[in-house]
């Protein structure tokens, strides 16, 4: 195991895929030196400027044309640069992307992934600040992975990147720079495998990407109180792996689901929703839902923190759901 | 540029008639209820279809619109699955999950219709890009209308499609209209090919009534992009005879305009030079309509026989692989 | 009260507002000849081409301009054409629009009507059958209106205009011809408070658009049964009348939401949600969900129906949760 | 065009030092962790925010970028209520929700930046029609970066505004850099004035370094743009001297780029034609840049001593209604 930032994580993942398979390539604005978060830096030493395409500021077509490569042989890795300008390829990615297997009846396959550097931090601001994986879970024909650690998050895109459908991963970017152990061999981690970051019996905390961290703090808090919180780790939301939750929440009877985007009509409801679709007898308490407010993220750090769910927050609603 | 040889001509005569009595066809059997949904015709355009398709090799890419069915005609689509899909039909390009706005066929690399206007547009880039990673000399076109050249896309797909050089040729087949939006009062500047400049590519203005001056246009940018030299722009100027889709009442245009078409009839236009070229007959003529017909005649009974999809199968081809339960 | 088409309340709307403010004005594609539901025929005739904008096939453009518009002192009403399309304008509407007044601190209002013609319906296949309602409930900054009558179709877009901040209406492209009454007098109809379209008392039947009808009827055939089904309107997603729908668990304790869009990540998930934390105590069943599959609408006339929750789908919801 | 005046070229030069030092304030204090979050400087591109806002009056808009701090300057917004609103603070002009990214002064007719690139060439049709509607002689600029013209929001605005004839101009600041990417690698065709032509209207380039050129030809198109003969678009050529954010390290270019730039130092070129005409001496310099200097200290003292917003504030401000629990 060698410890490493989930950037670097990420980094290896795309060479070792690179490096297996001549059909991949990475487009993104400034990825050539890797800006703002380092992902793909060294990649065109390695690989040259034809399978490390620096692109104009062209969302659409960034995007758009990952599109028609994939339809016709090529393996696409897009860098959104920031989740929050996939606003500017919208129909790229719901209507074609998600809908051109399947219009098609099957004729074309969509091997592409879409990376999605999101998340609240250091006072980006409303317009670097969404959480819009919960749109996209609402999009048939996308699969939805949001690693956590960097062993996932290398695992994850590996899989991705030989997924024959398109994937998007949600990168944290706020977990850049966690370190974490990344196994020296190649590990792929298959989608729809949820994965239990800490064990409890008490309470299951379902978080995904920064909030699973969030939930590890607040797991350590509870445990001082006497409490145990079990934190699970979907993974993947598209496909979800129904039977982890289930599993855990069978153990638990109690659940807390946290992420960081707005809790109106988000990825969290949806959770919710699979939790009492699979558990609903199972459950001794309401579920507890932490997300962000209904508010896009405001720029000055009282407010942002203000706006951005934490350790104190799971532990609170842990709190709440065992009373 | 070699000027088309009497085998070609002919050739695109058939396929000129076959684009007009395909589509004179579904409009029939739309009228009677065979088939369902909406569907665009292109009567009146065919040579636009015709002309940038005979231009391209059966390996060639296409990114149609939603007044698809002429392109996938031309680039010499079943007829039979084709018509099955407008049916909604199992046998159907697109097992019945497409329709007329959706439909497919890859084996001709068509790549589909679009119900999003322009969509085309970003894709050719990324085909462009596909096709010199992988080394081949195939291209790419990219065919909109011109409502469609006011979308965002448009501008985006032509620049990086420049940038990479790739080899592609976006078509813009002007008819004037956007459903019921004059290209006069949508389009700034009055010329879609004049937007060309603004991307150091070439861009042509063409007769798109008829047939050899879209050949020819499309002949030299295909042939550009095939050297490696990039992407051009071509505005095929034409008529669309029937309504924008049908059913359309066309309140919003004069008769004239389709008399204009009429008296600019693309296909008769092909006849009328095969004839002084001495290369069709009334008897030859006759011939190839007959032999057109069956071909749709076939289509049709096809499509008529086929069974529609089972239910079921509307699970299906979302995925390549779809393992789990969602 | 007159007896009018859903299409022909929304043209109502518009004339009275624009009528009673010369700050309104629609823009759209094709909407001076009103194609293609007819909403908006004849408007042109009476308030003339400055006010009745045919716009080119730029959907950013339209919405964008909409915003520079009503961030200076007009009232536009956007004409989407199709709700699939609004992946055109994606960052406007979720960037610009629902941001702009919470980003600049208030100095700005966004008084903006998006008219969203949605679902499914005579096979237009997979880019026009899209309900993506339940991305913008996720997007802070938005209301979100989704009218099933004639009457909340008028008293709701009237509100809609008359608000001074963005509101979506979603208008289901089905229930365009469908007719009811309309009274004589203006009728406004406030955001957030929901309909008992049936009073019942042994299921709660939460339903939107098209799926208020598919409810009524369902409430038909399970009367014959022995079966009270009350069926409530939201009517508007955001605001959401809370207390309406909790008032009516209260006295059924069992609840079926319908919706015509995709199950997973939909806009019903965020209303098992909210009745899940309204009225937790008082559910004597799991709630049962009524949504379309995971999969675009195909085109194919028996594909299509496959996908197309019905009213027996939402009878049969209820028998599952009075079992 | 009349040539601007004594007293207006004076304003000019006080505004260019506004700007110049403003930044380089602000500049320190970001490094010195007074300024949260991410800030783009605009040192050395004075010119093209005091000339195109030169040409305008109070009362006209002005839609701006990521890039922003010097069109609010220069449109005379509040310094205070900027940098507080740099600082995150609750006298900031967005109440310390927007941050250097988001920041506006509508009672300047600055009608924000943006942290999405392009995101006002769609608005100003927009606020174009606005103004006609309002019959109001005002007019709307939209400015945004030459790597930012490459999306298509430039094309759908600028086109629309050109059907219009929407009281707008289009003003590119380019720098020949987006973030790491050189203009020439991602704008095809190699001019972004050369595309207006596409639309019908006019496209000049400026030298950006130059604050009479980047007035005069703004002052035309505003002329124009208020005759109500419609938008234009002006691309103005400058030099960014800093990073493209602070901490950037700059890896993509050399040093002998931003040499140029200041070489071509846009604040001391107006100096110097001021002091060829003889409108300014050494003490007069002096005096203007002390006066500058002073008003910047009060904003940063103004800024320094205002309250954090309170936490119950991030819940304010969306929505003007908003009675309801959600
Ligand atoms: C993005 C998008 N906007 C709007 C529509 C609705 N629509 C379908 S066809 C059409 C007119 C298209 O005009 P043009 O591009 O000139 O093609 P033509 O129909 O004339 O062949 C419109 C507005 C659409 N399908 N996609
Ligand atoms: C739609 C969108 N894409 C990408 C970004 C990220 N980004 C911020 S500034 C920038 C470069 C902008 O270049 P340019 O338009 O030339 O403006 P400049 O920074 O040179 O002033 C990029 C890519 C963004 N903010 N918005
Ligand atoms: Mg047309
Ligand atoms: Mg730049």
């Amino acid at each position: 195991m060698a410890t490493v930032e989930y950037a670097a994580a990420l980094n290896l993942a795309l060479r070792e895929e690179m490096r297996r398979d001549p059909r991949v390539y990475v487009i993104g604005e400034d990825i050539v030196l890797g800006v703002p978060f380092g992902v793909t830096k060294g990649l065109a030493e390695e690989f040259g400027p034809e399978r490390v395409l620096n692109a104009p500021i062209s969302e659409a077509a960034i995007v758009g044309s990952a599109l028609g490569a994939a339809m016709t042989g090529l393996r696409p890795v897009v860098d959104m640069h920031f989740a929050d300008f996939v606003t500017c390829a919208m129909d790229e990615v719901a209507n074609q992307i998600a809908k051109s297997r399947y219009m098609f009846g099957g004729q074309v396959d969509c091997p592409l992934v879409l990376r999605m550097p999101y998340g609240i931090g250091k006072s980006a601001g409303g317009h670097h600040s969404n959480s819009v994986e919960g749109w996209f879970i609402n999009i048939p024909g996308l699969k939805v992975c949001i690693p956590s650690t960097p062993r996932d998050a290398r695992g994850l895109l590996k899989t991705a990147i030989r997924d024959p459908d398109p994937v998007m991963v949600f990168e944290h970017r706020g977990l850049y720079r966690a370190v974490g152990e990344v196994p020296e061999e190649e590990e792929l981690i298959p989608l729809g495998s949820a994965d239990v970051k800490r064990a409890g019996s008490d309470v299951t905390v379902i978080a995904t990407a920064r909030m699973v961290h969030a939930a590890l703090e607040a797991a350590e808090l509870l445990a001082r109180e006497g409490i145990s919180a079990e934190v699970v780790d979907p993974r993947s939301l598209v496909p979800l792996d129904r039977e982890a939750l289930a599993g855990s929440v069978a153990k638990t009877h109690r659940v807390v689901i946290a992420e960081e985007g707005p809790m109106r009509g988000s990825a969290g409801a949806w959770l919710a929703w699979v939790v009492t679709e699979e558990c609903f007898d199972d459950l001794d308490a309401p579920i507890a839902r932490v997300a962000g407010p209904n508010v896009p993220i405001p720029f000055s750090p009282p407010l942002e923190a203000a706006c951005t769910p934490d350790s104190e927050a799971v532990a609170a609603a842990c709190r709440r759901v065992l009373k | 540029m070699q000027a088309p040889g009497p085998d070609q001509l002919l050739e695109m005569y058939a396929a000129m008639l076959r684009v007009r009595l395909f589509e004179e066809r579904a409009r029939e059997l739309y009228a009677g209820g065979r088939i369902p949904g909406f569907i665009h015709l292109s009567v009146g355009q065919e040579a636009v279809a015709v002309g940038v398709c005979a231009a391209l090799r059966r390996d060639d890419y296409l990114l149609s619109t939603h007044r698809g069915h002429g392109h996938l005609i031309a680039k010499g689509g079943s007829l039979r699955s084709l018509m099955a899909e407008l049916y909604g039909k199992a046998t159907g390009c697109c097992r019945g999950k497409g329709g007329s706005m959706h439909i497919a066929d890859a084996s001709v690399g068509y790549l589909g219709a679009n119900g999003v206007l322009t969509a085309g547009c970003v894709l050719a880039p990324g085909v462009g890009l596909s096709i010199q990673m992988r080394k081949t000399d195939q291209v790419v076109v990219a065919v909109f209308g011109d409502g469609a050249a006011n979308r965002g896309p448009f501008h985006e797909g032509v620049n990086l499609a420049a940038l990479w050089r790739a080899p592609a040729v976006f078509v813009c087949e002007n008819n004037r209209w956007a459903s019921t939006t004059a290209q006069a009062v949508s389009t700034a500047g009055g010329s879609i090919a004049g937007r060309a400049a603004g991307y150091g590519i070439p861009g042509v203005t063409v007769d798109g009534n008829d047939v050899l001056a879209v050949f020819e246009a499309c002949t030299q940018a295909v042939a550009r992009a095939r050297r490696g030299e990039g992407p051009s722009l071509v505005e095929a100027r034409t008529i669309r005879w029937l309504g924008h889709y049908e059913g359309d009442p066309q309140l919003y245009r004069g008769k004239d305009e389709v008399a204009e078409g009429r008296s600019r009839d693309p296909v008769a236009h092909l006849r009328q030079i095969l004839e002084e070229r001495t290369l069709l007959d009334a008897a030859d003529a006759e011939r190839v309509e007959a032999a057109v017909r069956d071909e749709i005649d076939d289509a049709v009974a096809f499509a008529e026989a086929s069974p529609l999809p089972d239910a079921r199968s509307a699970f299906e081809d979302l995925f390549a692989h779809y393992p789990w339960r969602d």
